[in-house]
């Protein structure tokens, strides 16, 4: 990593917003390390605040916050000459071929015209709309559009990127592609990422911490890695048919098991159980299962999980 | 089942009132409808006042001859000794050699203007007769309320009824609700025209107050007896009618067309043309009928320069009774017109 | 005409010369079915016809017997959630439903009620008298749901439900859709999140490209392609042995060792008979301890179907 | 044989002054707006005052050519305050249909696809992008006001001879603050407008009806009240007024110099106001 690993690349000190007199985040604390941090949080929590705020887009009510070391109350000009962002909404000029808006932002970030036409064409053919480079954006689709707003956030090759609900909106195929573009992104090693969106399957699969934020409180700030949890004792099965069989006889091995539908069941195996006993029961039974394993934690129910502690908290 | 319907009317009525309402488009409306009458009241409150400070100054700086005894001419000293001092003077634009003398008997004020100390010009300020504002207000009605303000106001509630609400990409809402389109169409025109006829006439209302106020009772009860009330009730008529017929032409043009803006253009156009059309052609449009019903402005032909008198008289006026039934006729096909247009409204903002 | 189905017969739609739908021949019974397909492959002309919206080129549409364009019958039984953000202006979230209700022709007392409900099931109610005007994304998602849903229609129609709600609200939404689609209710979803898909519905309909590529329940269609022959992670203590045995079996096509131990991907044309075989393996001495399909989902199916299509544009 | 995998690069070159870069979206902006035939047809036509205004003064310095068109020296008119007046008022009101032509379209498109949140997120100010948004109007109004203008005070002082020049110097910077006021008043209208109206033509229309509704109700509330306060919202009047002081011109009576000053003052000031409350990198949620 050539990054400077002892600074954070966010830091919050009794961050507090305020829109008139409503707080939106109330006294935040954090420093934050990882190559890419998920924003995640209900909706109205905070998020897209913070993310404007460290953007200079909101006033700081008290308190403040460094990117990369830069106080964003002194050195806003700073930050966003290395930060790159990709709005929530859509983002874009219609009137503009999609390189000549791309070079503009260039330009506007401090590179220089001849530069910044050769980043435009570059990132573009990089997002994969190299063939549409010419066209007028009002052309284009919805996701075309995604990956123009892409586009424009890395053109002046920021430091930090910012990406507000990256894949909102986007049909599956440019779903897995756009998380694509950002794996990669962030694997080229030189740039941080900060993620927000309510997909946790999206955030899961781009992040390495993730920071929770609920009613303007920071509650939670977890490492995924370390918290993945696997639990031997709960067991998920599928089943073609006969769920409720194969359900009664494991009940009759002392599991709890409790059926979701469509085949679905979730067991809690009991103490000494083994696994052996569950396979002998498939095969003597004969019932035709499809899937079998382990329940690994997913970040859903890591959030759940500090949601709920949240309120039991407060 | 005919309850059903009333209280489907009425559910549409109260959202599409509020909305016309209350909104921040309504606005627009308000200040087309309230523009004369904030005027005119506006003038009668400075116009009170001001008679008030001339009667207040008339008791101490009465003149001493009527005022109509200086003559352009005279010199400051003449003026001075056949009418006194005056009340007020004041001096020109630096450099300029005039001076105004202000001298008023409590009701007319003249200002004597001198140019290096002989009159110049005499100006006087006489109050405005009962008659003359009533020529005003007629006025106001024929060229700015009913050719600009009604037609203005029509176009602004009438074809956002659903084009506005297309644009919005609001309209689903309506259609989704189970509500025969008919129904739906109904509602939407009659909460139009009901806001509309409301708003309006309490604009001609007002700017009746406005200007009535300025006169004591004695003065008014000679215009009430002369039943002139007739011209103020045959206003708010003519306006609700004005509603009624432009209400259904824009209904009908905001379903029809992407972009009102453009033949309401064009029908602004053809109506403000209307004088000037050979008579075959007058019937065709609004206008000519509304004027028709109209009282005859024979009156008020003496003042008006023959450019504004042609436009505000129709050519041959049409008969009420006629003007009437074509009215309401016209409208109830343009309705018709609506409610098949309504059936066949599909939701399809994205290539709107 | 079938009184429990929406059924649509040959239906078509262009809009001027591009295409909405074409030659759609679908009955979609109870329970929760998703559309799913690329943008523009004609999921919100389908549920906009469905829901009388817009009128179908050719073909016929009947929905539970009703005709699309009888809103005044059809309506009473159907709500539609638009993809659209947009609200008439200057209401509450209260205001808006009770008014619609209202205007749905219901006395006055109801439409609190009903309003009420509504706005309860999709958590809105301390926000209900708020204007819409200052409501988030999400907030305004949930309320299109609560207006769809307020009449208790017995067809729901969703364009994109889920979509910029939190993981939160996510929970509850799907939670109350599971109960409409057990209730017997018609809930038909468009979505683009294909994980959720699988987890909330009993069947799907892929769309592409205006057609109906594939509909049914999800590992039916999985079984149906089948050029695909299934692939599944097997995780056990000794894959190479396992490797050794499995390809005994004739409808064994394929096994590849991952690296690191992470297990064994097997690709097989009988996934039942396979499925057999390793739990008779497990018996064995070699410890498995997790079968996972890898390609018996909806986003599999997706790219069987879609994916090739969308490659080459 | 090498393999180059295309893959994210970031940037490492050099970087441009922060002070210019307002400039940055003034050169799109003008590749786009001199696309339009339209509008450049309209330039042309607004070449053409000024172009007979230079035909007068090299006549009326030039006898012979006089004689030789068989005009008196009398008809042609003096060049003082009143003939600048005059080249202000036609050049003004051209100048105002090309905003109400150009206006409309500079902030409204970035509004409309919240293009405002790409510009601010970078090292660009909110006043910046006004700034380079103003620029435009401001220079391309400039090229058929004071431009022309000036070149008209030359040609004069070309035909007359230095002591003109000297003795009218004040002249010249009458035609440089009058049209410069009318630009930036305009500009910051037609910006304000753009803002605030959310539909192309409908803000054209709005810039036009910010002129003559004004001038309609003024010349109304001037004759109900028989005052001449109504022409203080006529922005024309309060223009010619202005000009009127500037170039020593005597119109009759009408508002006062110091009132229309300070309604194009609060013109301004409104303006600004309603831009600085759209113009912002996000949405206020209230």
């Amino acid at each position: 990593m050539p990054f400077d690993s002892a600074q954070p690349v966010i830091e919050l000190s009794r961050l507090t917003v305020r829109f008139g007199t409503r707080p939106i985040l109330k006294g935040l604390d954090a420093r934050l390390y990882g190559t890419s941090i998920g924003l995640l949080g209900p909706n109205g929590a905070g998020k897209s605040t913070l993310i404007h705020t460290l953007l200079g887009m909101c006033p700081v009510a008290e308190g403040t916050a460094k990117v990369m070391g830069h106080d964003i109350r002194k050195e806003q000009r700073r930050i966003r000459s290395f930060v790159g962002y990709m709005p929530e909404g859509d983002a874009y000029i219609a009137d503009m071929s999609a390189v000549a808006m791309v070079r503009m932002m260039g330009e506007l970030s401090g590179l220089p015209p001849e530069a910044a036409l050769e980043r435009a064409h570059e990132v573009l053919f990089y997002v994969g709309l190299g063939e549409a480079r010419y066209r007028r954006l009002g052309t284009f689709s919805q996701g075309m559009r995604q990956l123009a707003k892409l586009a424009q956030a890395v053109v002046h090759g920021p430091r930090l990127l910012i990406l507000d609900e990256p894949t909102n909106g986007l049909d599956p195929a440019a779903r897995t592609r756009m998380i694509r573009l950002i794996q990669q992104i962030r694997s080229s090693g030189k740039v941080h990422i900060l993620l927000c969106s309510h997909l946790l399957a999206d955030v899961e699969q781009i992040c390495q911490e993730v920071v929770i934020l609920k009613d303007g409180w920071l509650i939670a700030d977890v490492d995924l890695d370390a918290q993945r949890r696997c639990d031997r004792r709960f067991l998920d099965v599928e089943v073609w048919d006969g769920a409720d069989q194969f359900a009664g006889a494991m009940a009759g091995l002392g599991c709890t098991c409790s059926s979701s539908g469509q085949g679905r069941i979730s067991m809690i195996l009991p103490e000494g159980l083994h696994l052996q006993q569950v396979y002998q029961t498939i095969v003597d039974l004969d019932v035709p299962i499809r899937r079998l394993s382990y329940r690994t934690d997913s970040l859903e129910q890591i959030f759940l999980r500090a949601m709920e502690s949240a309120d039991g908290g407060l | 089942m005919t309850g059903l319907l009333r209280r489907q009317l009425w559910g549409i009525m109260r959202l599409e009132i509020r909305r016309l309402f209350l909104s921040r488009m309504s606005l627009v409306v308000y200040l087309l409808a309230f523009a004369p009458a904030i005027l005119l009241i506006g003038h009668a409150t400075f116009e009170t006042r001001y008679r008030q400070r001339l009667r207040s100054i008339a008791k101490t700086h009465k003149p001493l001859a009527g005022l109509d005894q200086v003559y352009p001419g005279m010199s400051m000293q003449q003026v001075v000794e056949r009418l006194g001092r005056p009340y007020a003077q004041r001096f020109g634009r630096r450099g300029s050699p005039t001076v105004f003398y202000q001298y008023t008997d409590g009701t007319t004020n003249l200002t004597v203007v001198f140019m290096q100390g002989y009159v110049w010009r005499l100006l006087y300020r006489e109050p405005t007769s009962l008659p003359e504002y009533l020529r005003l207000l007629s006025g106001i009605f024929n060229l700015y309320y009913l050719r600009l303000g009604i037609f203005f106001g029509a176009v602004w509630v009438f074809a956002s009824l659903f084009r506005g609400q297309i644009l919005d990409k609001t309209i689903h809402y309506y259609l989704l609700c189970p509500v025969r389109r008919e129904v739906l169409m109904a509602g939407k025109y009659l909460a139009g025209l009901l806001s509309m006829i409301l708003v309006f006439d309490l604009g001609v209302l007002f700017q009746w107050i406005g200007t009535l106020w300025l006169f004591d009772k004695a003065t008014l009860a000679g215009y009430l007896d002369q039943s002139s009330l007739r011209q103020l009730l045959t206003c708010v008529a003519v306006t609700a009618l004005g509603c009624l017929g432009y209400g259904s032409v824009f209904t009908a043009v905001g379903l029809i067309f992407r972009n009102p803006i453009v033949p309401a253009a064009a029908i602004l156009a053809w109506e403000q043309i209307n004088p000037f059309l050979p008579a075959a052609l007058k019937p065709l449009g609004m206008i000519h009928y509304l004027q028709s019903l109209l009282p005859s402005s024979a009156k008020l032909d003496q003042q008006i320069p023959p450019m504004i008198s042609l436009l505000i008289r129709p050519g041959e006026p049409a008969r009420p009774t006629v003007a009437v039934i074509w009215i309401v006729t016209v409208s109830l096909v343009l309705l018709a017109v609506c409610c098949v247009l309504a059936r066949r409204l599909q939701v399809n903002y994205a290539t709107d | 005409m079938s009184h429990d189905l929406v059924v649509l017969e040959d239906v078509c739609r262009f809009y001027g010369e591009v295409l909405g739908v074409n030659h759609i021949n679908l009955s979609i019974g109870p329970g929760i079915t998703s559309l799913v397909g690329p943008n523009g492959s004609g999921k919100t002309t389908l549920l906009s016809l469905i829901a009388g919206l817009i009128r179908p080129s050719k073909g016929r549409i009947s929905v539970l017997g009703y005709r699309p364009d009888q809103p005044q019958q059809l309506m009473r039984i159907l709500g539609y959630a638009t993809q659209f953000d947009s609200f008439p202006m200057g209401l509450t979230g209260l205001g808006l439903i009770y008014s619609l209700l209202r205007m749905s022709g219901y006395p006055h007392s109801d439409c609190r009620k009903m309003a009420n409900q509504a706005l309860e099931q999709v958590g809105l109610v301390q926000d209900s008298h708020r204007r819409i005007g200052a409501y988030s994304k999400g907030m305004k998602q949930r309320l299109k749901l609560a207006c769809a849903i307020a009449h208790q229609p017995q067809v729901l129609l969703l364009d994109e439900p889920l979509n910029g709600l939190d993981p939160l609200i996510r929970a509850t939404i799907i939670q109350m859709l599971r109960r409409l689609g057990r209730e017997g209710r018609h809930v038909i979803i468009s979505s683009h999140v294909l994980n959720e898909v699988e987890m909330i519905s009993d069947q799907v309909v892929l769309l592409s490209g205006g057609y109906v590529a594939a509909e049914g329940p999800i590992h039916t269609v999985r079984t149906e392609i089948k050029d695909q022959p299934m692939e599944f992670l097997i995780q056990c203590d000794k894959p190479r042995l396992l490797a050794c045995s499995i390809f005994q079996h004739d409808h064994v096509v394929e096994a590849r060792l991952l690296p690191e131990d992470q297990g064994l991907l097997v690709k097989t044309r009988d996934a039942n008979q396979f499925c057999r075989t390793i739990c008779r393996l497990a018996l064995g001495q070699v410890q498995i301890h997790g079968i996972i399909p890898t390609d018996d989902n909806v986003r599999s199916i997706y790219e069987y179907l879609v994916g090739n299509q969308e490659a080459s544009k | 044989m090498a393999v180059y995998k295309q893959q994210y690069r970031p940037y490492e070159g050099p970087r441009t002054s922060p002070i210019w870069r307002f400039l940055v979206p003034l050169r799109y902006s003008y590749a786009k707006i001199l696309q339009s035939r339209l509008l450049v047809l309209l330039l042309a036509l607004c070449m053409f005052y000024p172009c007979a205004c230079a035909t007068i003064i090299y006549l009326s310095h030039n006898s012979p050519a006089l004689a030789a068109l068989r005009l008196r020296s009398g008809i042609l008119p003096q060049v003082d305050g009143r003939f600048f007046y005059f080249f202000c008022t036609v050049q003004g009101s051209l100048a105002f249909v090309l905003t109400a032509l150009i206006g409309p379209g500079l902030v409204w498109p970035d509004l409309a696809n919240g293009a405002l949140a790409l510009y601010l997120s970078r090292p660009f100010a909110r006043l910046e992008y006004v700034a380079s948004k103003m620029t435009i109007l401001v220079l391309l109004l400039s090229t058929i006001t004071w431009l022309p203008g000036l070149v008209l005070f030359a040609i004069q002082a070309g035909c007359v001879g230095w002591d003109w020049a000297v003795d009218n110097a004040w002249l010249a910077g009458a035609i440089l603050v009058a049209s410069i006021v009318w630009i930036v008043v305009l500009s910051l209208i037609g910006l304000a407008l753009s803002a605030w109206v959310r539909w192309r033509t409908a803000a054209g229309v709005a810039v036009l009806a910010v002129y003559f509704v004004g001038a309609g109700l003024g010349r109304a509330i001037n004759n109900i009240w028989q005052t001449r306060y109504g022409y203080l919202i006529d922005l024309g009047e309060v223009m010619n007024t202005v000009w009127a002081g500037l170039f020593r011109y005597y119109r009759g009576p009408g508002l006062s110099p110091v009132h229309a000053w300070l309604m194009l003052l609060l013109v301004c000031l409104v303006c600004i106001k309603a831009l600085a409350s759209k113009v912002r990198g996000l949405e206020v949620v209230r």
